[in-house]
Protein backbone atom coordinates (compact mmCIF):
# COMPACT_ATOMS: atom_id res chain seq x y z
CA UNK A 1 0.00 0.00 0.00
CA UNK A 2 1.83 3.20 -1.05
CA UNK A 3 -0.25 5.11 1.52
CA UNK A 4 1.38 3.22 4.42
CA UNK A 5 4.98 4.02 3.43
CA UNK A 6 6.32 5.62 6.62
CA UNK A 7 8.57 8.24 5.00
CA UNK A 8 5.66 10.49 4.00
CA UNK A 9 3.54 10.35 7.18
CA UNK A 10 4.68 13.65 8.61
CA UNK A 11 4.88 15.23 5.19
CA UNK A 12 1.19 14.54 4.49
CA UNK A 13 0.17 15.76 7.93
CA UNK A 14 2.25 18.94 7.74
CA UNK A 15 0.96 20.11 4.37
CA UNK A 16 -2.59 18.90 5.08
CA UNK A 17 -2.92 20.73 8.38
CA UNK A 18 -1.16 23.78 6.92
CA UNK A 19 -3.70 24.00 4.06
CA UNK A 20 -6.63 23.44 6.43
CA UNK A 21 -5.31 26.15 8.78
CA UNK A 22 -4.88 28.65 5.93
CA UNK A 23 -8.37 27.77 4.67
CA UNK A 24 -9.84 28.17 8.17
CA UNK A 25 -8.31 31.65 8.47
CA UNK A 26 -9.51 32.56 4.97
CA UNK A 27 -13.05 31.32 5.45
CA UNK A 28 -13.57 32.72 8.91
CA UNK A 29 -12.04 36.14 8.25
CA UNK A 30 -12.83 36.89 4.60
CA UNK A 31 -15.41 34.65 2.94
CA UNK A 32 -18.13 34.12 5.56
CA UNK A 33 -18.19 37.79 6.68
CA UNK A 34 -18.51 38.87 3.04
CA UNK A 35 -21.52 36.62 2.52
CA UNK A 36 -22.97 37.75 5.86
CA UNK A 37 -22.60 41.40 4.84
CA UNK A 38 -24.22 40.56 1.48
CA UNK A 39 -27.22 39.01 3.24
CA UNK A 40 -27.56 41.97 5.61
CA UNK A 41 -27.47 44.44 2.69
CA UNK A 42 -30.02 42.39 0.81
CA UNK A 43 -32.38 42.24 3.78
CA UNK A 44 -32.12 46.02 4.22
CA UNK A 45 -32.65 46.73 0.52
CA UNK A 46 -35.78 44.59 0.45
CA UNK A 47 -37.38 46.85 3.09
CA UNK A 48 -37.22 49.95 0.81
CA UNK B 1 6.10 -19.11 0.71
CA UNK B 2 3.36 -20.27 -1.68
CA UNK B 3 1.14 -21.19 1.29
CA UNK B 4 1.27 -17.60 2.53
CA UNK B 5 0.43 -16.30 -0.92
CA UNK B 6 -2.47 -18.74 -1.27
CA UNK B 7 -3.69 -17.82 2.23
CA UNK B 8 -3.54 -14.15 1.32
CA UNK B 9 -5.66 -14.58 -1.78
CA UNK B 10 -8.18 -16.81 0.02
CA UNK B 11 -8.44 -14.25 2.81
CA UNK B 12 -8.96 -11.42 0.35
CA UNK B 13 -11.64 -13.43 -1.41
CA UNK B 14 -13.49 -14.20 1.80
CA UNK B 15 -13.19 -10.60 2.96
CA UNK B 16 -15.43 -9.39 0.15
CA UNK B 17 -18.39 -11.31 1.61
CA UNK B 18 -19.04 -8.28 3.85
CA UNK B 19 -20.32 -6.32 0.88
CA UNK B 20 -23.45 -8.48 1.06
CA UNK B 21 -24.43 -6.57 4.20
CA UNK B 22 -23.82 -3.25 2.50
CA UNK B 23 -26.05 -4.26 -0.40
CA UNK B 24 -28.88 -5.28 1.91
CA UNK B 25 -28.47 -2.10 3.96
CA UNK B 26 -28.64 0.16 0.92
CA UNK B 27 -31.69 -1.72 -0.39
CA UNK B 28 -33.49 -1.31 2.94
CA UNK B 29 -32.66 2.42 3.07
CA UNK B 30 -34.01 3.15 -0.38
CA UNK B 31 -37.03 0.88 0.10
CA UNK B 32 -37.90 2.93 3.16
CA UNK B 33 -37.42 6.13 1.14
CA UNK B 34 -39.76 4.88 -1.58
CA UNK B 35 -42.36 3.80 0.97
CA UNK B 36 -42.14 7.16 2.69
CA UNK B 37 -42.48 9.19 -0.50
CA UNK B 38 -45.28 7.01 -1.84
CA UNK B 39 -47.26 7.37 1.39
CA UNK B 40 -46.69 11.11 1.71
CA UNK B 41 -45.13 12.78 -1.37
CA UNK B 42 -44.93 16.12 0.43
CA UNK B 43 -42.23 14.86 2.77
CA UNK B 44 -39.78 13.92 0.04
CA UNK B 45 -37.55 16.93 0.56
CA UNK B 46 -37.04 16.32 4.26
CA UNK B 47 -36.34 12.59 4.18
CA UNK B 48 -34.16 12.58 1.07
CA UNK B 49 -31.04 13.91 2.90
CA UNK B 50 -31.54 11.29 5.59
CA UNK B 51 -31.84 8.58 2.92
CA UNK B 52 -28.58 9.79 1.33
CA UNK B 53 -26.93 9.85 4.76
CA UNK B 54 -28.16 6.30 5.45
CA UNK B 55 -26.93 5.16 2.04
CA UNK B 56 -23.48 6.67 2.62
CA UNK B 57 -23.13 5.20 6.12
CA UNK B 58 -24.22 1.69 5.13
CA UNK B 59 -22.00 1.78 2.04
CA UNK B 60 -19.10 2.96 4.18
CA UNK B 61 -19.33 -0.07 6.49
CA UNK B 62 -19.36 -2.31 3.43
CA UNK B 63 -16.31 -0.55 2.05
CA UNK B 64 -14.44 -1.12 5.30
CA UNK B 65 -14.31 -4.83 4.46
CA UNK B 66 -13.38 -4.11 0.85
CA UNK B 67 -10.61 -2.03 2.34
CA UNK B 68 -9.44 -5.12 4.21
CA UNK B 69 -9.56 -7.14 1.01
CA UNK B 70 -7.28 -4.64 -0.76
CA UNK B 71 -5.06 -4.42 2.32
CA UNK B 72 -4.66 -8.20 2.24
CA UNK B 73 -4.06 -8.26 -1.50
CA UNK B 74 -1.61 -5.41 -1.89
CA UNK B 75 -0.61 -4.25 1.54
CA UNK B 76 0.50 -7.21 3.59
CA UNK C 1 10.95 4.05 -20.85
CA UNK C 2 7.37 2.73 -20.78
CA UNK C 3 6.29 2.38 -17.17
CA UNK C 4 3.93 -0.55 -16.67
CA UNK C 5 1.22 0.11 -14.10
CA UNK C 6 1.59 -3.19 -12.31
CA UNK C 7 -0.79 -2.82 -9.41
CA UNK C 8 -3.80 -0.50 -9.43
CA UNK C 9 -2.42 1.02 -6.24
CA UNK C 10 0.39 2.72 -8.15
CA UNK C 11 -1.87 5.69 -8.78
CA UNK C 12 -1.40 6.70 -5.12
CA UNK C 13 2.43 6.71 -5.17
CA UNK C 14 4.04 9.78 -3.65
CA UNK C 15 7.30 10.95 -5.25
CA UNK C 16 9.56 13.61 -3.81
CA UNK C 17 10.05 16.64 -6.10
CA UNK C 18 12.20 18.84 -3.87
CA UNK C 19 13.89 16.99 -1.03
CA UNK C 20 15.02 19.35 1.73
CA UNK C 21 17.89 18.10 3.84
CA UNK C 22 19.88 19.87 6.48
CA UNK C 23 22.73 18.46 8.53
CA UNK C 24 21.24 19.80 11.76
CA UNK C 25 17.74 18.35 11.86
CA UNK C 26 15.68 15.99 9.76
CA UNK C 27 13.60 18.15 7.38
CA UNK C 28 11.95 15.28 5.57
CA UNK C 29 8.51 16.48 6.70
CA UNK C 30 8.79 19.71 4.72
CA UNK C 31 9.97 18.44 1.35
CA UNK C 32 7.79 19.10 -1.66
CA UNK C 33 6.01 15.90 -2.78
CA UNK C 34 3.00 15.10 -4.94
CA UNK C 35 0.81 15.36 -1.84
CA UNK C 36 1.93 18.90 -1.10
CA UNK C 37 1.63 19.79 -4.78
CA UNK C 38 -2.00 18.69 -4.75
CA UNK C 39 -2.82 20.46 -1.49
CA UNK C 40 -1.34 23.56 -3.14
CA UNK C 41 -3.54 22.97 -6.21
CA UNK C 42 -6.64 22.56 -4.02
CA UNK C 43 -5.79 25.72 -2.07
CA UNK C 44 -5.22 27.72 -5.25
CA UNK C 45 -8.48 26.52 -6.84
CA UNK C 46 -10.44 27.44 -3.71
CA UNK C 47 -8.82 30.88 -3.55
CA UNK C 48 -9.47 31.42 -7.27
CA UNK C 49 -13.11 30.37 -6.97
CA UNK C 50 -13.71 32.83 -4.17
CA UNK C 51 -11.56 35.50 -5.72
CA UNK C 52 -13.54 35.45 -8.96
CA UNK C 53 -16.95 35.31 -7.34
CA UNK C 54 -16.55 37.63 -4.38
CA UNK C 55 -14.89 40.54 -6.12
CA UNK C 56 -17.85 41.76 -8.11
CA UNK C 57 -19.28 44.70 -6.16
CA UNK C 58 -22.85 43.85 -7.27
CA UNK C 59 -25.22 42.73 -4.57
CA UNK C 60 -26.79 40.01 -6.67
CA UNK C 61 -23.45 38.64 -7.83
CA UNK C 62 -22.71 36.21 -10.65
CA UNK C 63 -23.93 32.64 -11.07
CA UNK C 64 -20.72 31.40 -9.44
CA UNK C 65 -21.64 33.37 -6.33
CA UNK C 66 -25.07 31.71 -6.52
CA UNK C 67 -23.48 28.24 -6.29
CA UNK C 68 -21.23 29.29 -3.43
CA UNK C 69 -24.12 30.85 -1.55
CA UNK C 70 -26.26 27.75 -2.08
CA UNK C 71 -23.52 25.44 -0.73
CA UNK C 72 -22.99 27.84 2.16
CA UNK C 73 -26.71 27.97 2.94
CA UNK C 74 -26.95 24.16 2.94
CA UNK C 75 -23.97 23.90 5.29
CA UNK C 76 -25.21 26.67 7.59
CA UNK C 77 -28.75 25.22 7.72
CA UNK C 78 -27.31 21.75 8.33
CA UNK C 79 -25.15 23.03 11.18
CA UNK C 80 -28.10 25.00 12.58
CA UNK C 81 -30.22 21.86 12.39
CA UNK C 82 -27.53 19.72 13.98
CA UNK C 83 -26.00 21.92 16.67
CA UNK C 84 -28.94 24.30 17.12
CA UNK C 85 -28.85 26.52 20.19
CA UNK C 86 -26.96 29.81 20.34
CA UNK C 87 -23.37 28.62 19.84
CA UNK C 88 -23.73 26.95 16.43
CA UNK C 89 -22.30 29.99 14.65
CA UNK C 90 -18.87 29.42 16.25
CA UNK C 91 -18.37 26.11 14.44
CA UNK C 92 -19.70 27.06 10.98
CA UNK C 93 -16.26 28.18 9.67
CA UNK C 94 -14.54 24.97 10.78
CA UNK C 95 -17.23 22.75 9.27
CA UNK C 96 -17.40 24.83 6.08
CA UNK C 97 -13.63 24.59 5.56
CA UNK C 98 -13.77 20.80 6.06
CA UNK C 99 -16.62 20.55 3.54
CA UNK C 100 -15.08 22.77 0.87
CA UNK C 101 -11.59 21.21 1.26
CA UNK C 102 -12.82 17.61 0.98
CA UNK C 103 -15.24 18.44 -1.85
CA UNK C 104 -12.64 20.23 -4.00
CA UNK C 105 -9.96 17.61 -3.14
CA UNK C 106 -12.33 14.78 -4.17
CA UNK C 107 -13.41 16.49 -7.38
CA UNK C 108 -9.81 17.26 -8.37
CA UNK C 109 -8.84 13.67 -7.53
CA UNK C 110 -11.59 12.48 -9.88
CA UNK C 111 -9.80 13.95 -12.91
CA UNK C 112 -7.95 11.02 -14.60
CA UNK C 113 -4.29 10.58 -13.65
CA UNK C 114 -4.60 12.96 -10.70
CA UNK C 115 -3.63 12.20 -7.13
CA UNK C 116 -6.62 11.92 -4.76
CA UNK C 117 -5.80 13.64 -1.49
CA UNK C 118 -8.66 11.97 0.38
CA UNK C 119 -7.31 8.54 -0.56
CA UNK C 120 -4.23 9.02 1.63
CA UNK C 121 -5.31 7.01 4.66
CA UNK C 122 -2.81 8.45 7.10
CA UNK C 123 -3.74 12.09 6.57
CA UNK C 124 -7.52 11.54 6.66
CA UNK C 125 -7.51 9.26 9.71
CA UNK C 126 -5.15 11.58 11.60
CA UNK C 127 -7.40 14.52 10.62
CA UNK C 128 -10.44 12.72 12.06
CA UNK C 129 -8.35 11.68 15.12
CA UNK C 130 -7.36 15.29 15.75
CA UNK C 131 -10.99 16.39 15.32
CA UNK C 132 -12.01 13.70 17.81
CA UNK C 133 -9.34 14.87 20.29
CA UNK C 134 -10.54 18.41 19.63
CA UNK C 135 -14.15 17.93 20.52
CA UNK C 136 -13.26 15.66 23.46
CA UNK C 137 -11.06 18.41 24.93
CA UNK C 138 -13.83 20.89 24.12
CA UNK C 139 -16.35 18.75 25.98
CA UNK C 140 -14.10 18.39 29.00
CA UNK C 141 -13.40 22.12 28.95
CA UNK C 142 -17.10 23.03 28.92
CA UNK C 143 -18.60 20.35 31.19
CA UNK C 144 -15.73 19.45 33.51
CA UNK C 145 -16.63 15.98 34.90
CA UNK C 146 -20.22 16.08 33.74
CA UNK C 147 -18.92 15.15 30.29
CA UNK C 148 -18.90 11.47 31.23
CA UNK C 149 -22.68 11.63 31.40
CA UNK C 150 -22.43 11.47 27.62
CA UNK C 151 -21.56 7.79 28.00
CA UNK C 152 -24.79 7.10 29.93
CA UNK C 153 -27.88 7.02 27.69
CA UNK C 154 -30.98 8.65 29.12
CA UNK C 155 -33.02 6.52 31.49
CA UNK C 156 -30.88 3.40 31.84
CA UNK C 157 -31.49 1.17 34.86
CA UNK C 158 -28.64 1.22 37.41
CA UNK C 159 -28.02 -2.52 37.07
CA UNK C 160 -27.24 -2.16 33.38
CA UNK C 161 -24.90 0.79 33.90
CA UNK C 162 -21.38 -0.76 33.82
CA UNK C 163 -22.08 -2.75 30.69
CA UNK C 164 -23.70 0.16 28.86
CA UNK C 165 -20.93 2.61 29.79
CA UNK C 166 -18.34 0.23 28.31
CA UNK C 167 -20.30 -0.10 25.10
CA UNK C 168 -20.83 3.66 24.86
CA UNK C 169 -17.11 4.25 25.59
CA UNK C 170 -16.23 1.85 22.78
CA UNK C 171 -18.60 3.54 20.33
CA UNK C 172 -17.39 7.00 21.40
CA UNK C 173 -13.74 6.14 20.87
CA UNK C 174 -14.55 4.34 17.60
CA UNK C 175 -15.65 7.71 16.22
CA UNK C 176 -12.01 8.76 15.92
CA UNK C 177 -11.18 6.09 13.38
CA UNK C 178 -14.52 5.46 11.68
CA UNK C 179 -15.07 9.11 10.74
CA UNK C 180 -11.83 9.25 8.77
CA UNK C 181 -11.72 5.67 7.57
CA UNK C 182 -15.20 6.08 6.03
CA UNK C 183 -14.06 8.90 3.71
CA UNK C 184 -10.65 7.36 2.99
CA UNK C 185 -12.01 3.87 2.28
CA UNK C 186 -14.73 5.22 -0.01
CA UNK C 187 -12.34 7.34 -2.07
CA UNK C 188 -9.64 4.67 -2.18
CA UNK C 189 -11.90 1.81 -3.24
CA UNK C 190 -13.70 4.06 -5.72
CA UNK C 191 -10.47 4.96 -7.46
CA UNK C 192 -9.22 1.37 -7.31
CA UNK C 193 -12.47 0.13 -8.84
CA UNK C 194 -12.22 2.59 -11.71
CA UNK C 195 -8.54 1.78 -12.19
CA UNK C 196 -9.07 -1.98 -12.35
CA UNK C 197 -12.16 -1.84 -14.60
CA UNK C 198 -10.48 0.65 -16.90
CA UNK C 199 -7.52 -1.66 -17.28
CA UNK C 200 -9.78 -4.62 -18.04
CA UNK C 201 -11.74 -2.82 -20.74
CA UNK C 202 -8.54 -1.46 -22.27
CA UNK C 203 -7.15 -4.96 -22.73
CA UNK C 204 -10.52 -6.24 -23.95
CA UNK C 205 -10.93 -3.52 -26.53
CA UNK C 206 -7.36 -3.75 -27.82
CA UNK C 207 -7.72 -7.45 -28.81
CA UNK C 208 -9.35 -7.21 -32.25
CA UNK C 209 -11.99 -5.25 -34.14
CA UNK C 210 -14.96 -7.30 -32.88
CA UNK C 211 -13.97 -7.08 -29.24
CA UNK C 212 -13.44 -3.37 -29.85
CA UNK C 213 -17.07 -3.00 -30.91
CA UNK C 214 -18.28 -5.33 -28.19
CA UNK C 215 -16.19 -3.41 -25.66
CA UNK C 216 -18.54 -0.43 -25.73
CA UNK C 217 -21.08 -2.25 -23.54
CA UNK C 218 -18.78 -2.61 -20.50
CA UNK C 219 -17.54 0.89 -21.28
CA UNK C 220 -21.06 2.20 -20.71
CA UNK C 221 -21.08 0.34 -17.40
CA UNK C 222 -17.83 2.01 -16.39
CA UNK C 223 -19.29 5.37 -17.40
CA UNK C 224 -22.15 4.82 -14.92
CA UNK C 225 -19.58 3.83 -12.25
CA UNK C 226 -17.70 7.08 -12.85
CA UNK C 227 -20.95 9.03 -12.44
CA UNK C 228 -21.53 7.09 -9.20
CA UNK C 229 -18.01 8.00 -8.06
CA UNK C 230 -18.71 11.70 -8.65
CA UNK C 231 -21.85 11.38 -6.53
CA UNK C 232 -19.93 9.48 -3.83
CA UNK C 233 -17.23 12.17 -3.82
CA UNK C 234 -19.82 14.84 -2.98
CA UNK C 235 -21.87 12.64 -0.63
CA UNK C 236 -18.82 11.59 1.41
CA UNK C 237 -17.80 15.22 1.86
CA UNK C 238 -21.32 16.02 3.11
CA UNK C 239 -21.40 12.93 5.36
CA UNK C 240 -18.02 13.83 6.89
CA UNK C 241 -19.22 17.31 7.77
CA UNK C 242 -22.69 16.31 9.01
CA UNK C 243 -21.13 13.68 11.31
CA UNK C 244 -18.50 16.11 12.59
CA UNK C 245 -21.19 18.66 13.40
CA UNK C 246 -23.33 16.04 15.16
CA UNK C 247 -20.30 14.94 17.20
CA UNK C 248 -19.62 18.57 18.12
CA UNK C 249 -23.27 18.85 19.16
CA UNK C 250 -22.74 15.85 21.46
CA UNK C 251 -19.76 17.53 23.07
CA UNK C 252 -21.31 21.01 23.38
CA UNK C 253 -24.87 20.05 24.41
CA UNK C 254 -24.54 16.75 26.24
CA UNK C 255 -27.76 14.96 25.32
CA UNK D 1 -6.36 40.04 -4.89
CA UNK D 2 -8.93 38.96 -2.32
CA UNK D 3 -6.92 40.39 0.57
CA UNK D 4 -7.00 43.84 -0.95
CA UNK D 5 -10.39 43.43 -2.62
CA UNK D 6 -12.51 42.65 0.39
CA UNK D 7 -12.06 43.76 3.96
CA UNK D 8 -10.57 41.35 6.48
CA UNK D 9 -12.89 41.06 9.48
CA UNK D 10 -11.87 40.11 13.03
CA UNK D 11 -12.80 36.60 14.14
CA UNK D 12 -11.61 34.82 17.34
CA UNK D 13 -10.13 31.84 15.47
CA UNK D 14 -7.79 30.73 18.25
CA UNK D 15 -10.28 31.37 21.04
CA UNK D 16 -12.96 29.14 19.46
CA UNK D 17 -10.82 26.40 17.91
CA UNK D 18 -7.99 25.97 20.43
CA UNK D 19 -9.07 22.34 21.29
CA UNK D 20 -8.79 21.36 17.63
CA UNK D 21 -5.34 22.93 17.33
CA UNK D 22 -4.23 21.06 20.49
CA UNK D 23 -5.61 17.85 18.95
CA UNK D 24 -3.76 18.54 15.71
CA UNK D 25 -0.44 19.11 17.50
CA UNK D 26 -0.96 15.94 19.55
CA UNK D 27 -1.67 13.84 16.45
CA UNK D 28 1.31 15.39 14.66
CA UNK D 29 3.55 14.36 17.58
CA UNK D 30 2.08 10.84 17.73
CA UNK D 31 2.39 10.31 13.96
CA UNK D 32 5.96 11.62 14.15
CA UNK D 33 6.86 8.98 16.71
CA UNK D 34 5.04 6.34 14.66
CA UNK D 35 6.94 7.37 11.54
CA UNK D 36 10.35 7.22 13.18
CA UNK D 37 9.45 3.85 14.69
CA UNK D 38 8.36 2.40 11.36
CA UNK D 39 11.27 3.94 9.49
CA UNK D 40 13.83 2.10 11.59
CA UNK D 41 12.02 -1.23 11.28
CA UNK D 42 14.02 -3.73 9.28
CA UNK D 43 11.63 -3.52 6.34
CA UNK D 44 12.24 0.16 5.61
CA UNK D 45 15.73 0.74 7.06
CA UNK D 46 17.53 0.13 3.76
CA UNK D 47 14.91 1.81 1.60
CA UNK D 48 16.67 4.41 -0.63
CA UNK D 49 14.02 7.01 0.25
CA UNK D 50 15.10 6.89 3.86
CA UNK D 51 16.05 10.47 4.92
CA UNK D 52 19.28 9.20 6.52
CA UNK D 53 20.76 8.56 3.02
CA UNK D 54 20.13 12.18 2.19
CA UNK D 55 22.12 13.15 5.24
CA UNK D 56 25.15 11.34 3.89
CA UNK D 57 25.09 7.98 5.62
CA UNK D 58 26.06 5.30 3.18
CA UNK D 59 26.09 2.08 5.22
CA UNK D 60 23.38 -0.47 4.57
CA UNK D 61 22.32 -1.42 8.06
Amino acid sequence: MPQLIPFFFLNQLFYGFLTLFILLILVSKIILPYILKLNIVRSIIVKF
Amino acid sequence: MQLVLAGKYIGAGIATVGLLGAGIGIAIVFAALINGTSRNPGIKDTIFPYAILGFALSEATGLFCMMNAFLLLYGV
Amino acid sequence: MLTYIRSPLDQFDISIFIGLNSPICDLSALDFTTFSLYTLIVLITIILIYNISLDRKLIIGSNLLLTIESTMDTIINMVKGQIGGKAYGYYVPLIYTLFIFILIANLIGMIPYNFAIAASLIFIISLSFSLWLGFTILGFYIHKFEYFSLLVPVGTPIALLPLLVLIELLSYSARAISLGLRLAANTLSGHLLMGILGGLVKTLMSLNIFSFILGFIPLAGIFCIVILEFAIACIQAYVFTILTSSYIKDSVYLH
Amino acid sequence: MKFLGSKVYRYPVFKTYWPFFVGAVATYYLIGKAQSAMENSEQYINDPRHPRFRRGEKDQK
